[in-house]
């Protein structure tokens, strides 16, 4: 953990209270109706998206999934026109056109989320390609869901890029459920990491609500991927603690399930209490962070309320060209 | 009557038709306990517990592959796809396999089997979720595209399909699963090919399906306060389509609007008015005129959204064209 | 003019274009020592080794999946499925992916990629890989569509669609890779959305493309000798289609037979159709004739094959009933 | 192998004859053109057919490839029915509407060949749910090849049958080629067997030459699978002895490869000899096998050559009804 400053440390809290925040705050405007649609969130599942993009550089990729908020915030998304696509303004990074399943940014080299589960796994074989070709040592990671991972497309993707030595990072946030479905009862062996030996790569099993190991074991085989080695499988074991969307109950998990994950294995506490026990922060210092991130988020609620809507002309000339 | 929702007319025809024969079951996503993404098999597990309702991984081949096998082996599946937008995923299955079995072994097999899944826009959910590809199955010698609108039209056709001999595509819309209409408490079934006028008029024909039907009605209703008199005419199954009523309904008003909500390049649309033109061509007293989607994606934005499908106005406008 | 087979003039763009800019690649099956399975590529590996000639496992959907990211990251990739009727395994890559990235991301992103396949009967080989799928790309907005007959515009035409920042499904015909025609040794391409008239004429015009208009330019010898005068029109492009030109053909003949070896419902013939009658109603003399495929699998004995496709008999036949 | 009787061991070089010699006139009659449009012999293969559908009995079933002639004939087809569908004639088992790449009897539990790689793997699944559901210990003999397992079709369906624990044995043939390209250039981790332990399910790799060593392993496979445990995943290495098809000189094979398989892998001339050593049976009666077996399918040609071609107002007015 030595190459693990104290600095970094602070910045994955940052984000892990960014993407909580944030998160929450899609919520409630979702069920005040300014936010429709589908909205997935990633409350819960924060460590997986902040360790692994932690664990990149600004110049590496990453492709995402309907649940892709978390992603794209570590990466280092625009609050303003995140919250913007979401209440469906032209400012939004989609111009209104996408919302939350289709956030992407060239810029920070995020490929775009994705309404279809497993419809991002290829599309990463594809940036792989191209990062071999280029040759810069550049990687992408590909995060998925355990309900994608028994998708004819994971096993395509996994096999092409294993067999080329791509660049590509799988990782698989095992949240226990795919809507209703849960992965002990639709992953046959219940083993996504162990799969990986199947195509003769790297698999790994980390807690994904523990940051630091999401980090550690990520940066191994981004490490492993930049030398030419080719792509790993994580599997992040993590819940999710709210519903598949803000309305559903989620009446289909045992009783006190969910109640008894978020007690042990939020990322958020346990990173907040390990880094005050580790001296590396205060609770004052962790309120600054929270004041500040609030004050962010209601700046970006402000941008996306305050945002014209798209203008119906402008769409129209512009997708019938 | 009694007033079912078209959801649970849905549930009401999957149960009689697994009552009545025990090789009916049902296969795909969330539709154990969770009932199935629309709720319309919510108790269904409970009563016929996980080996006639099975739930499965995100696996939309299997699932499609699942029900062929199971149809060529004596059963009579009902395979849920949750949205159109992810046959995109099993059209192997659906167009090379189911539909061309039976053609390509010469009749050796055959594969009774229904394939229930639902499109269309107004919910929001953009680009992936929105789509209305009734025309892909449209095109497919060997499939039987069925797309009700109302309650006691899915109720009877859904029964009729799961009796078919030949896989059926079975075609929702997720904006009619909570509208209410009459359901007789007698068994009925609806055969295919058979159209519905779900109004008499006689200055001019709209054809319209699914949602769309909806908005026909509407406009049919505004018209008539003009004294435009609509006949809106519900083909309800694609294929096997009835012909011979839409072309006796054009012969009786002489003019035709066809309505579809899908992306206007290539929809039904444009074969209805082929079909029309070589069968009625004498009879008609101008041009047929198309009311459709735009060939757009659909978009998040609701104004968007709504500007890429057709409404009660984009009917009117198009009556009144013609008129 | 030189003359080249319509598969030698394919590699010919393609080595044009990786020469020209080294983001070109190709992705495939078999593309690498077989040259591809109708030998399109032969020598090409030799040529830009297998980073630019990438050769893959069976993979349809890792394989335009790896076009799009690809493309998303600014290489220019040309994917070839080997049959059309195998793209069904990919559909939501093409439909989901491609033709939407650029609508539903609001031009954050957008594919540049050529998916490269083909279609159509004639070779004995059946229900599976026999298909004429083209009328369902043509149906998603985000999609161009291209479908070359000669060495001379598959030529140029590859290399626009190579050039383009948006995605083309590129359809070639199993039947014609052996055809010779000429092609120019300078170099040119053709821009999309301009049809050509393959052949003048006054008295009606028939709308043929990929190996359909061999067929119509048969039959219009065979009726130039009947002294019925027929304007072949193939539009090369079907999105964007060349509607102005196809416009003033009508004008000029005021008849219009459309030809697509496609099954006959849902085809593109109906959507030809409707554009006419939506734009040109008034110069029509008649009905617009469709000659379609039969709605039916393709068979594999070659009596019953040729029965399910037009030909020159049948162009002719449509053509003398509304002359 | 006290349960494999000598009458059963002839039986099984009856079958591979009958593959061989069936396979062999087929190449004649596609270079004569009596037989057209695609054409993927056998030869070399048969052992995997003969020993996985002896293995099984009448009421089981199987699924096919676009290779598929010898796993018909093991499951019992008729000649006569066959070689008339290869001549396109009404009497063929598709009445001339499928050619090579679709027979299917349903009487034989034969659900059918492919003309799409992969294509019959998730029907499979179907059949597998039904034999669990009748409940009366039915089993499917899903064959395929290494090029198939590559597929996304191979993952989902593998997955979904481990999971509902269904009778279905894949048998991937894995005969170094899928077309142009080797496995080895296109199976990451080069072990299609050792896939299995992804899904929690038995993994085999046998000789697929050994016409006894396949018939025991799939013999162990359906009796677990008849038990209700579920799915078995063999991969039989085998070679494919002529080009895809007739016409492909296979110029992208080793110089001297397929001369060395063929002398050292030869199912048929092994399985012959070995019977012969064995005293199981004599050259002599061996020759009147062959004769037979001749005799056999020239009575097919000659059903075949005799047959009538499909009527086409009969084709029009079934298809268009
Ligand atoms: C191909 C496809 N099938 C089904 C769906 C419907 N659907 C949306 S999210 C979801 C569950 C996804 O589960 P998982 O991959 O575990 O991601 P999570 O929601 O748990 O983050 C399903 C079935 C879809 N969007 N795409
Ligand atoms: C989905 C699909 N992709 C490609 C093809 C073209 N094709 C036909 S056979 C074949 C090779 C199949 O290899 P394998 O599965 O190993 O079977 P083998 O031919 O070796 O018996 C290919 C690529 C096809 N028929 N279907
Ligand atoms: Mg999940
Ligand atoms: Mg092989």
């Amino acid at each position: 953990m030595e190459k693990l400053s104290k600095e970094l440390q602070v910045l994955m809290l940052k984000k892990l209270i960014e993407i909580r925040r944030f998160e929450e705050r899609t919520v409630q405007y979702y069920q005040r109706s300014k936010i429709w649609g589908y909205l997935h969130p990633y409350i819960g599942e924060e460590a997986v998206a902040v360790g692994a993009c932690t664990a990149i550089k600004k110049e590496d990729y990453i492709i995402s999934t309907h649940r892709g908020h978390g992603h794209a915030i570590a990466k280092g998304a625009d609050l303003n026109k995140m919250m913007a696509e979401l209440f469906g303004k032209a400012t939004g990074y989609c111009k209104g056109r996408g919302g939350s399943m289709h956030i992407a940014d060239t810029e920070l080299g995020m490929l775009g989320a994705n309404g279809i589960v497993g419809g991002g796994i290829p599309i990463s074989v594809g940036a792989g390609l191209s990062c071999k070709m280029e040759n810069k040592g550049r990687v992408i990671l590909c995060f998925f869901g355990d309900g994608a991972a028994n998708n004819g497309v994971f096993h395509e993707s996994v096999n092409m890029s294993a067999m080329f030595k791509l660049p590509v990072i799988y990782i698989c946030e095992n949240n226990l459920y795919a809507i209703s479905m849960c992965s002990r009862d639709s992953v046959a062996g219940n083993d996504i990491a162990g799969r990986a030996k199947g195509y003769g790569i790297p698999g790994y099993k980390v807690d994904g609500s523990d940051v630091i190991e999401v980090f550690e074991t990520v940066e191994k085989a981004v490490d492993y991927a930049r030398k030419g080695n080719g792509p790993s499988l994580i599997e992040a074991s993590t819940y999710i603690f709210l519903g598949h969307h803000p309305n559903d109950p989620a009446a289909y998990r045992p009783k006190g399930e969910a109640e008894h994950e978020k007690s042990k294995r939020d990322c958020l506490t346990n990173f907040k209490t390990k880094l005050i026990n580790e001296k590396i922060i205060t609770e004052a210092q962790i309120d600054e962070i929270e004041k500040d991130t609030e004050k962010r988020i209601d700046a970006a609620v402000e941008f996306a309320e305050s945002s014209p809507e798209p203008e119906l002309e402008k769409f129209l000339s512009e997708v019938m060209s | 009557m009694r007033e079912l929702d078209y959801r649970d007319a849905i549930k009401e025809a999957c149960i009689e038709e697994m009552d009545r024969d025990p090789r009916v079951f049902l296969i795909g996503e969330d539709i154990g306990v969770y009932g199935g993404a629309f709720r319309a098999y919510s108790g269904l597990l409970d009563k016929y517990g996980p080996e006639r309702v099975i739930n499965t991984p995100i696996s939309e081949q299997a699932i499609l592959g699942g029900a062929i096998g199971a149809a060529l082996t004596g059963y009579r599946p009902v395979a849920e796809i949750m949205f159109i937008d992810f046959c995109t995923l099993a059209m192997d299955q659906i167009v090379n396999q189911a539909a061309k079995i039976k053609y390509m072994t010469g009749d050796a097999l055959n594969v009774p089997m229904v394939l229930r899944t639902q499109g269309g826009a107004g919910r929001g959910i953009a680009a992936q979720h929105s789509q209305s590809l009734e025309a892909w199955f449209y095109h497919i010698p060997g499939l039987k595209v069925v797309m009700p609108a109302t309650s006691y039209d899915v109720k009877g056709l859904l029964k009729t399909a799961i009796r078919d001999n030949d896989p059926v595509v079975f075609i929702e819309h997720k904006m009619i699963y909570l509208n209410k209409g009459p359901v007789p408490e007698e068994e009925y079934t609806i055969p295919f090919g058979v159209a519905d006028i779900k109004r008499e008029g006689k200055d001019v024909t709209i054809f319209a399906y699914s949602n769309m039907l909806f908005k026909a009605l509407e406009a049919a209703d505004d018209l008539a306060k003009e004294g435009i008199s609509c006949e809106v005419f519900d083909p309800r199954t694609l294929v096997p389509l009835d012909i011979d009523a839409l072309i006796n309904s054009v012969k009786k008003t002489n003019k035709l609007v066809v309505v579809s909500e899908a992306a206007e390049r290539g929809s039904i649309a444009s074969d209805i008015m082929a079909i029309v033109n070589d069968k009625a061509f004498d009879y008609l007293d101008g041009p047929i005129k198309r009311v459709c989607g735009l060939n757009s994606a659909i978009p998040y934005n609701s104004k968007l959204e709504q500007a890429c499908i057709p409404h009660k106005e984009s009917i009117i406008k198009a009556v009144k064209e013609i008129i």
